[in-house]
Protein backbone atom coordinates (compact mmCIF):
# COMPACT_ATOMS: atom_id res chain seq x y z
CA UNK A 1 0.00 0.00 0.00
CA UNK A 2 1.00 3.31 -0.86
CA UNK A 3 -0.43 6.68 0.93
CA UNK A 4 -1.20 9.52 -1.17
CA UNK A 5 -1.25 13.07 0.20
CA UNK A 6 -2.90 16.44 -1.73
CA UNK A 7 -2.54 19.70 -0.71
CA UNK A 8 -4.33 23.01 -1.89
CA UNK A 9 -6.25 23.29 -4.82
CA UNK A 10 -5.41 19.16 -5.58
CA UNK A 11 -7.26 18.55 -2.21
CA UNK A 12 -10.01 20.66 -2.42
CA UNK A 13 -11.38 18.96 -6.03
CA UNK A 14 -10.10 15.68 -5.00
CA UNK A 15 -12.10 16.05 -2.12
CA UNK A 16 -9.39 13.86 0.14
CA UNK A 17 -6.83 14.94 2.75
CA UNK A 18 -5.34 11.53 1.78
CA UNK A 19 -5.62 7.87 0.94
CA UNK A 20 -3.57 4.54 0.96
CA UNK A 21 -3.90 2.50 -2.74
CA UNK A 22 -2.82 -0.39 -3.83
CA UNK A 23 -1.27 0.91 -7.43
CA UNK A 24 -1.15 -2.15 -10.26
CA UNK A 25 2.36 -3.37 -11.66
CA UNK A 26 2.25 -1.19 -14.50
CA UNK A 27 2.09 2.18 -12.87
CA UNK A 28 6.01 2.96 -12.44
CA UNK A 29 6.87 6.36 -12.82
CA UNK A 30 5.72 9.48 -11.68
CA UNK A 31 3.53 10.36 -15.28
CA UNK A 32 2.18 6.70 -14.96
CA UNK A 33 0.98 7.45 -11.38
CA UNK A 34 -0.75 11.00 -12.69
CA UNK A 35 -2.56 9.22 -15.78
CA UNK A 36 -4.04 6.47 -13.45
CA UNK A 37 -5.30 8.52 -10.66
CA UNK A 38 -7.18 10.51 -13.46
CA UNK A 39 -9.36 7.68 -14.26
CA UNK A 40 -10.61 6.91 -10.47
CA UNK A 41 -13.10 9.93 -11.06
CA UNK A 42 -14.25 13.32 -11.73
CA UNK A 43 -12.56 15.32 -9.08
CA UNK A 44 -9.33 13.43 -9.52
CA UNK A 45 -9.79 14.42 -13.52
CA UNK A 46 -10.39 17.65 -12.38
CA UNK A 47 -7.31 18.04 -10.00
CA UNK A 48 -4.72 16.64 -12.39
CA UNK A 49 -6.24 17.91 -16.01
CA UNK A 50 -2.92 19.54 -16.78
CA UNK A 51 -0.38 17.17 -15.03
CA UNK A 52 2.47 19.28 -16.31
CA UNK A 53 2.00 21.66 -13.36
CA UNK A 54 1.37 19.13 -10.53
CA UNK A 55 4.24 18.69 -8.15
CA UNK A 56 5.65 15.78 -6.80
CA UNK A 57 7.53 14.92 -3.68
CA UNK A 58 8.29 10.58 -2.77
CA UNK A 59 9.07 10.62 0.91
CA UNK A 60 8.91 14.19 1.17
CA UNK A 61 11.52 14.95 -1.21
CA UNK A 62 10.85 16.67 -4.72
CA UNK A 63 10.60 14.17 -7.55
CA UNK A 64 10.36 14.74 -11.66
CA UNK A 65 7.26 13.35 -13.52
CA UNK A 66 9.76 10.57 -15.14
CA UNK A 67 10.85 9.20 -11.91
CA UNK A 68 10.45 5.64 -10.79
CA UNK A 69 7.84 5.66 -7.65
CA UNK A 70 8.85 2.17 -6.45
CA UNK A 71 9.57 2.19 -2.72
CA UNK A 72 7.55 5.14 -2.39
CA UNK A 73 5.85 5.10 1.08
CA UNK A 74 4.15 8.38 0.90
CA UNK A 75 3.94 10.19 -2.47
CA UNK A 76 2.23 13.70 -2.06
CA UNK A 77 0.67 15.76 -4.89
CA UNK A 78 0.78 19.61 -5.03
CA UNK A 79 0.43 22.79 -7.28
CA UNK A 80 3.28 24.99 -7.65
CA UNK A 81 4.75 25.65 -4.60
CA UNK A 82 3.57 29.96 -3.09
CA UNK A 83 5.79 30.20 0.30
CA UNK A 84 7.55 32.89 1.70
CA UNK B 1 17.64 26.49 12.74
CA UNK B 2 14.52 25.67 10.94
CA UNK B 3 11.06 26.22 12.92
CA UNK B 4 7.63 25.64 11.28
CA UNK B 5 5.15 27.57 13.35
CA UNK B 6 1.44 29.52 13.65
CA UNK B 7 2.76 31.76 16.12
CA UNK B 8 4.34 34.95 15.25
CA UNK B 9 8.59 35.80 15.59
CA UNK B 10 10.08 38.62 17.01
CA UNK B 11 13.44 39.48 15.39
CA UNK B 12 14.94 41.02 16.91
CA UNK B 13 15.37 37.70 19.66
CA UNK B 14 16.75 35.77 17.08
CA UNK B 15 19.10 37.43 15.85
CA UNK B 16 20.16 37.48 19.70
CA UNK B 17 20.05 33.60 19.04
CA UNK B 18 22.67 34.36 16.56
CA UNK B 19 24.84 36.98 17.96
CA UNK B 20 24.86 36.94 22.20
CA UNK B 21 27.75 35.74 23.79
CA UNK B 22 30.35 35.74 20.37
CA UNK B 23 32.63 37.68 19.16
CA UNK B 24 32.93 36.44 15.43
CA UNK B 25 29.74 38.09 14.03
CA UNK B 26 30.24 41.00 12.14
CA UNK B 27 27.07 41.28 10.32
CA UNK B 28 23.28 39.86 9.97
CA UNK B 29 21.00 40.27 7.38
CA UNK B 30 17.23 39.23 8.04
CA UNK B 31 14.70 39.07 5.39
CA UNK B 32 10.30 39.41 7.01
CA UNK B 33 8.04 38.57 4.76
CA UNK B 34 4.70 40.04 5.41
CA UNK B 35 0.69 39.70 4.47
CA UNK B 36 -0.06 43.19 1.92
CA UNK B 37 -3.64 44.03 2.14
CA UNK B 38 -3.84 44.03 -1.67
CA UNK B 39 -4.91 47.81 -2.12
CA UNK B 40 -7.32 46.69 0.73
CA UNK B 41 -9.48 43.68 -0.82
CA UNK B 42 -7.76 40.92 1.41
CA UNK B 43 -8.93 39.76 4.69
CA UNK B 44 -6.27 37.41 5.44
CA UNK B 45 -4.42 34.70 4.03
CA UNK B 46 -4.50 31.06 4.79
CA UNK B 47 -1.31 29.39 4.30
CA UNK B 48 -1.23 25.72 4.36
CA UNK B 49 2.27 23.63 4.41
CA UNK B 50 3.15 19.89 4.03
CA UNK B 51 4.31 19.52 7.73
CA UNK B 52 7.83 17.15 8.12
CA UNK B 53 8.52 18.11 4.19
CA UNK B 54 8.42 21.81 4.80
CA UNK B 55 11.42 21.59 7.89
CA UNK B 56 13.31 18.93 5.36
CA UNK B 57 13.14 20.79 2.30
CA UNK B 58 13.98 24.38 4.38
CA UNK B 59 16.79 22.08 5.93
CA UNK B 60 17.92 21.07 2.50
CA UNK B 61 18.30 24.80 1.40
CA UNK B 62 19.93 26.17 4.11
CA UNK B 63 22.67 23.32 4.24
CA UNK B 64 23.31 24.56 0.46
CA UNK B 65 23.64 28.26 1.86
CA UNK B 66 25.90 26.81 4.73
CA UNK B 67 28.02 24.96 2.12
CA UNK B 68 28.01 28.40 -0.13
CA UNK B 69 29.26 30.84 2.29
CA UNK B 70 30.95 31.02 5.13
CA UNK B 71 28.10 31.79 7.58
CA UNK B 72 28.06 31.85 11.54
CA UNK B 73 24.41 31.21 11.86
CA UNK B 74 21.19 30.60 9.29
CA UNK B 75 17.68 30.63 10.62
CA UNK B 76 14.37 30.08 8.92
CA UNK B 77 10.70 30.66 10.98
CA UNK B 78 7.42 30.04 8.60
CA UNK B 79 4.25 30.58 9.85
CA UNK B 80 1.25 28.74 8.99
CA UNK B 81 -2.47 29.29 9.33
CA UNK B 82 -4.63 32.01 8.83
CA UNK B 83 -2.91 35.52 8.87
CA UNK B 84 -3.90 38.86 8.56
CA UNK B 85 -2.61 42.18 6.76
CA UNK B 86 -0.13 43.69 8.11
CA UNK B 87 1.02 40.63 10.07
CA UNK B 88 4.89 38.80 9.21
CA UNK B 89 4.79 35.27 7.25
CA UNK B 90 8.08 34.38 6.94
CA UNK B 91 11.47 35.20 8.38
CA UNK B 92 15.29 34.52 7.23
CA UNK B 93 18.25 35.63 9.56
CA UNK B 94 22.03 34.58 7.99
CA UNK B 95 24.48 35.85 10.13
CA UNK B 96 28.33 35.62 9.22
CA UNK B 97 32.10 37.53 9.70
CA UNK B 98 31.41 39.92 6.33
CA UNK B 99 28.28 41.43 5.00
CA UNK B 100 28.18 40.60 1.39
CA UNK B 101 28.04 36.53 2.61
CA UNK B 102 25.08 37.48 5.07
CA UNK B 103 23.35 39.46 2.13
CA UNK B 104 23.61 36.75 -0.34
CA UNK B 105 22.90 33.69 1.68
CA UNK B 106 19.79 35.67 3.10
CA UNK B 107 18.42 36.21 -0.35
CA UNK B 108 19.48 32.87 -1.41
CA UNK B 109 17.31 31.29 1.06
CA UNK B 110 14.73 33.50 0.06
CA UNK B 111 14.16 32.96 -3.46
CA UNK B 112 14.78 29.55 -2.51
CA UNK B 113 11.96 29.01 -0.34
CA UNK B 114 9.70 31.20 -2.38
CA UNK B 115 9.63 28.53 -5.45
CA UNK B 116 10.65 24.88 -3.13
CA UNK B 117 9.02 25.22 -0.03
CA UNK B 118 5.92 23.06 0.48
CA UNK B 119 3.33 26.18 1.49
CA UNK B 120 0.37 27.21 -0.19
CA UNK B 121 -1.33 30.55 0.28
CA UNK B 122 -5.19 30.93 -0.23
CA UNK B 123 -7.03 34.55 -0.04
CA UNK B 124 -10.05 35.38 1.92
CA UNK B 125 -11.46 38.88 0.73
CA UNK B 126 -12.66 41.98 2.68
CA UNK B 127 -16.20 41.16 0.60
CA UNK B 128 -16.71 37.56 2.51
CA UNK B 129 -15.41 35.44 -0.91
CA UNK B 130 -12.97 32.67 -0.37
CA UNK B 131 -10.62 34.00 -2.90
CA UNK B 132 -8.34 32.09 -5.45
CA UNK B 133 -5.22 29.98 -4.12
CA UNK B 134 -2.34 32.61 -5.05
CA UNK B 135 -0.35 31.52 -8.22
CA UNK B 136 3.52 30.82 -8.59
CA UNK B 137 5.06 33.43 -10.11
CA UNK B 138 7.43 32.79 -12.71
CA UNK B 139 9.46 35.62 -11.51
CA UNK B 140 10.36 33.10 -8.25
CA UNK B 141 11.04 30.43 -10.12
CA UNK B 142 13.76 32.64 -11.97
CA UNK B 143 14.65 34.21 -9.04
CA UNK B 144 15.76 31.15 -7.73
CA UNK B 145 17.47 29.92 -10.97
CA UNK B 146 19.61 32.91 -11.17
CA UNK B 147 21.67 31.44 -7.95
CA UNK B 148 22.74 27.98 -10.07
CA UNK C 1 14.84 58.43 9.06
CA UNK C 2 18.70 58.73 9.82
CA UNK C 3 19.44 58.79 13.45
CA UNK C 4 23.45 59.33 14.73
CA UNK C 5 23.23 57.95 18.67
CA UNK C 6 25.28 56.77 21.58
CA UNK C 7 22.41 54.37 22.73
CA UNK C 8 21.99 50.83 21.05
CA UNK C 9 18.68 50.25 18.93
CA UNK C 10 16.34 47.47 18.61
CA UNK C 11 15.69 46.30 15.10
CA UNK C 12 12.49 44.86 16.18
CA UNK C 13 11.08 48.11 17.00
CA UNK C 14 12.79 50.05 13.99
CA UNK C 15 11.06 47.50 11.48
CA UNK C 16 7.37 48.29 13.60
CA UNK C 17 8.00 51.52 12.88
CA UNK C 18 7.99 51.03 9.29
CA UNK C 19 5.30 48.64 9.05
CA UNK C 20 2.48 49.23 11.71
CA UNK C 21 -0.70 50.33 10.99
CA UNK C 22 0.24 49.47 7.10
CA UNK C 23 -0.66 46.76 4.42
CA UNK C 24 1.27 47.71 1.05
CA UNK C 25 4.84 46.64 3.01
CA UNK C 26 5.73 42.98 1.87
CA UNK C 27 9.40 42.42 2.56
CA UNK C 28 11.32 44.12 5.28
CA UNK C 29 15.34 43.49 4.90
CA UNK C 30 16.97 44.67 7.87
CA UNK C 31 21.10 45.03 8.03
CA UNK C 32 22.60 44.60 11.67
CA UNK C 33 26.56 45.14 11.39
CA UNK C 34 28.44 44.44 15.14
CA UNK C 35 31.67 44.95 16.40
CA UNK C 36 34.02 41.38 16.03
CA UNK C 37 36.47 41.14 19.03
CA UNK C 38 39.47 40.13 16.13
CA UNK C 39 39.96 36.66 17.57
CA UNK C 40 39.88 37.89 20.79
CA UNK C 41 42.33 40.49 20.63
CA UNK C 42 39.69 43.92 20.73
CA UNK C 43 38.56 45.34 23.90
CA UNK C 44 36.75 47.87 22.01
CA UNK C 45 36.13 49.79 19.16
CA UNK C 46 35.71 54.21 19.74
CA UNK C 47 33.69 55.49 16.50
CA UNK C 48 34.61 58.97 16.04
CA UNK C 49 31.75 61.09 13.79
CA UNK C 50 31.78 64.20 11.96
CA UNK C 51 28.24 65.35 13.83
CA UNK C 52 25.91 67.47 11.15
CA UNK C 53 27.65 65.80 7.97
CA UNK C 54 27.23 62.17 8.94
CA UNK C 55 23.46 62.71 9.19
CA UNK C 56 23.48 65.25 5.96
CA UNK C 57 25.37 62.28 4.20
CA UNK C 58 23.42 59.04 4.70
CA UNK C 59 20.31 61.17 3.92
CA UNK C 60 21.75 61.93 0.76
CA UNK C 61 22.73 58.22 0.17
CA UNK C 62 19.21 57.44 1.11
CA UNK C 63 17.65 59.77 -1.08
CA UNK C 64 19.51 57.86 -3.72
CA UNK C 65 17.94 54.60 -2.74
CA UNK C 66 14.57 56.29 -2.32
CA UNK C 67 14.82 57.48 -5.92
CA UNK C 68 16.52 53.92 -7.24
CA UNK C 69 13.87 51.36 -5.48
CA UNK C 70 10.04 51.68 -4.65
CA UNK C 71 10.46 51.53 -1.18
CA UNK C 72 7.71 52.00 1.31
CA UNK C 73 10.52 52.93 4.09
CA UNK C 74 14.14 53.23 4.84
CA UNK C 75 15.36 53.44 8.36
CA UNK C 76 19.82 53.58 9.14
CA UNK C 77 21.38 53.96 12.62
CA UNK C 78 24.58 54.78 13.18
CA UNK C 79 26.41 54.64 16.40
CA UNK C 80 29.53 56.49 17.86
CA UNK C 81 31.38 56.51 21.13
CA UNK C 82 32.70 52.99 22.48
CA UNK C 83 31.62 49.64 21.56
CA UNK C 84 32.22 46.39 22.80
CA UNK C 85 32.84 43.04 20.78
CA UNK C 86 29.47 41.66 20.12
CA UNK C 87 27.64 44.78 19.94
CA UNK C 88 25.78 46.47 17.20
CA UNK C 89 27.22 49.35 15.62
CA UNK C 90 25.04 50.29 12.79
CA UNK C 91 21.00 49.40 11.36
CA UNK C 92 19.58 49.53 8.23
CA UNK C 93 16.23 48.47 7.52
CA UNK C 94 14.44 48.45 4.17
CA UNK C 95 10.65 47.92 3.50
CA UNK C 96 8.98 47.63 -0.06
CA UNK C 97 6.10 45.76 -1.35
CA UNK C 98 8.41 43.40 -2.66
CA UNK C 99 11.94 41.42 -1.56
CA UNK C 100 14.14 42.10 -4.36
CA UNK C 101 13.69 45.57 -3.91
CA UNK C 102 14.19 45.39 -0.05
CA UNK C 103 17.17 43.55 -0.59
CA UNK C 104 18.97 45.80 -3.04
CA UNK C 105 18.20 48.53 -1.40
CA UNK C 106 19.65 47.56 2.44
CA UNK C 107 23.00 46.21 0.63
CA UNK C 108 23.18 49.59 -1.46
CA UNK C 109 22.63 52.11 1.37
CA UNK C 110 25.53 49.90 3.21
CA UNK C 111 27.68 49.52 0.67
CA UNK C 112 27.67 53.42 0.26
CA UNK C 113 27.31 54.21 3.80
CA UNK C 114 30.76 52.20 4.74
CA UNK C 115 32.75 54.13 2.10
CA UNK C 116 30.54 57.61 2.02
CA UNK C 117 29.56 58.52 5.57
CA UNK C 118 32.01 60.05 7.75
CA UNK C 119 32.84 57.41 10.68
CA UNK C 120 36.07 56.43 11.30
CA UNK C 121 37.19 53.19 14.33
CA UNK C 122 39.88 53.22 16.27
CA UNK C 123 40.55 49.93 17.75
CA UNK C 124 41.60 49.34 21.97
CA UNK C 125 43.51 45.86 22.46
CA UNK C 126 42.60 43.40 25.38
CA UNK C 127 46.98 44.01 26.03
CA UNK C 128 45.90 47.75 27.13
CA UNK C 129 47.58 49.40 24.40
CA UNK C 130 45.67 51.78 22.15
CA UNK C 131 45.92 50.35 18.75
CA UNK C 132 45.43 51.91 15.33
CA UNK C 133 42.57 53.90 13.32
CA UNK C 134 41.00 50.84 11.24
CA UNK C 135 42.30 51.18 7.80
CA UNK C 136 39.72 51.30 5.22
CA UNK C 137 39.28 48.64 3.05
CA UNK C 138 39.52 48.79 -0.96
CA UNK C 139 36.88 45.89 -1.01
CA UNK C 140 34.61 48.50 0.58
CA UNK C 141 35.66 51.09 -2.53
CA UNK C 142 34.89 47.77 -4.79
CA UNK C 143 32.05 47.23 -3.32
CA UNK C 144 30.14 50.76 -3.47
CA UNK C 145 31.49 51.21 -7.17
CA UNK C 146 29.63 47.97 -8.57
CA UNK C 147 26.49 49.87 -7.87
CA UNK C 148 27.36 52.87 -10.57
CA UNK D 1 37.88 83.73 8.32
CA UNK D 2 37.57 80.02 7.67
CA UNK D 3 36.56 76.73 9.92
CA UNK D 4 38.69 73.97 9.68
CA UNK D 5 38.02 71.20 11.07
CA UNK D 6 39.99 67.51 11.82
CA UNK D 7 39.25 63.92 12.37
CA UNK D 8 40.67 60.76 13.07
CA UNK D 9 44.31 60.92 13.03
CA UNK D 10 44.89 64.00 11.02
CA UNK D 11 43.46 65.30 14.59
CA UNK D 12 45.83 63.70 16.70
CA UNK D 13 48.77 64.54 14.57
CA UNK D 14 47.53 68.02 13.85
CA UNK D 15 46.80 68.26 17.64
CA UNK D 16 43.71 70.40 17.27
CA UNK D 17 39.72 69.75 16.75
CA UNK D 18 39.33 72.98 14.75
CA UNK D 19 40.63 76.13 13.98
CA UNK D 20 40.09 79.54 12.33
CA UNK D 21 42.36 80.40 9.44
CA UNK D 22 42.62 83.45 7.07
CA UNK D 23 43.94 82.01 3.97
CA UNK D 24 46.14 83.61 1.92
CA UNK D 25 44.39 84.59 -1.64
CA UNK D 26 46.49 82.37 -3.92
CA UNK D 27 45.00 79.14 -1.97
CA UNK D 28 42.32 78.66 -4.27
CA UNK D 29 41.64 75.31 -4.55
CA UNK D 30 41.49 72.40 -2.07
CA UNK D 31 44.91 70.91 -3.39
CA UNK D 32 46.23 74.67 -2.47
CA UNK D 33 45.00 74.00 1.01
CA UNK D 34 46.34 71.09 1.97
CA UNK D 35 49.98 72.27 0.51
CA UNK D 36 49.73 75.47 2.57
CA UNK D 37 48.90 73.60 5.68
CA UNK D 38 52.08 71.37 5.39
CA UNK D 39 54.39 74.57 5.98
CA UNK D 40 52.32 75.38 9.55
CA UNK D 41 54.50 72.69 11.09
CA UNK D 42 55.40 69.45 12.08
CA UNK D 43 52.02 67.94 12.99
CA UNK D 44 50.59 69.61 9.70
CA UNK D 45 53.04 68.12 7.95
CA UNK D 46 53.45 64.52 9.32
CA UNK D 47 49.58 64.02 9.08
CA UNK D 48 49.10 65.22 5.40
CA UNK D 49 52.26 64.22 4.44
CA UNK D 50 50.40 61.77 1.69
CA UNK D 51 47.52 64.66 0.38
CA UNK D 52 46.13 62.06 -1.99
CA UNK D 53 44.51 59.99 1.07
CA UNK D 54 43.11 62.83 2.52
CA UNK D 55 39.29 63.43 2.02
CA UNK D 56 37.65 66.55 2.01
CA UNK D 57 34.24 68.08 3.18
CA UNK D 58 33.08 71.59 2.24
CA UNK D 59 29.90 72.86 4.30
CA UNK D 60 29.63 68.95 4.93
CA UNK D 61 29.87 67.32 1.63
CA UNK D 62 32.62 65.80 0.02
CA UNK D 63 34.90 67.32 -2.33
CA UNK D 64 37.69 66.45 -5.36
CA UNK D 65 40.73 67.77 -4.28
CA UNK D 66 41.06 69.89 -7.46
CA UNK D 67 37.51 72.01 -6.41
CA UNK D 68 37.55 75.81 -5.69
CA UNK D 69 37.13 76.75 -1.67
CA UNK D 70 35.77 80.04 -2.48
CA UNK D 71 32.34 80.37 -0.45
CA UNK D 72 33.73 77.57 2.19
CA UNK D 73 32.54 78.64 5.91
CA UNK D 74 33.80 74.78 7.10
CA UNK D 75 36.52 72.62 5.48
CA UNK D 76 36.78 68.85 7.50
CA UNK D 77 39.67 67.33 6.47
CA UNK D 78 39.70 63.34 7.45
CA UNK D 79 41.33 60.21 6.77
CA UNK D 80 38.90 57.47 4.40
CA UNK D 81 36.19 56.91 6.52
CA UNK D 82 35.57 53.37 8.13
CA UNK D 83 31.46 53.57 8.93
CA UNK D 84 28.84 50.66 8.67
Amino acid sequence: MTRLIYFAWIRERIGKLEEEVELPSDVTTVSDLLQWLRGRGEGYEAALQQPKIIRVAINQEHVEHREPIAGAREIALFPPMTGG
Amino acid sequence: MIRIQAEDFDTSAEIARLTSGRGDVGAVVTFSGLCRDEAGTLAALEIEHYPGMAEAEIGRIAVQACERWPLTGLTAVHRFGRILPGQNIVLVVAASAHRQAAFEAAHFLMDYLKSRAPFWKKEHRIDGSTGEWVEAKESDEEAAARWR
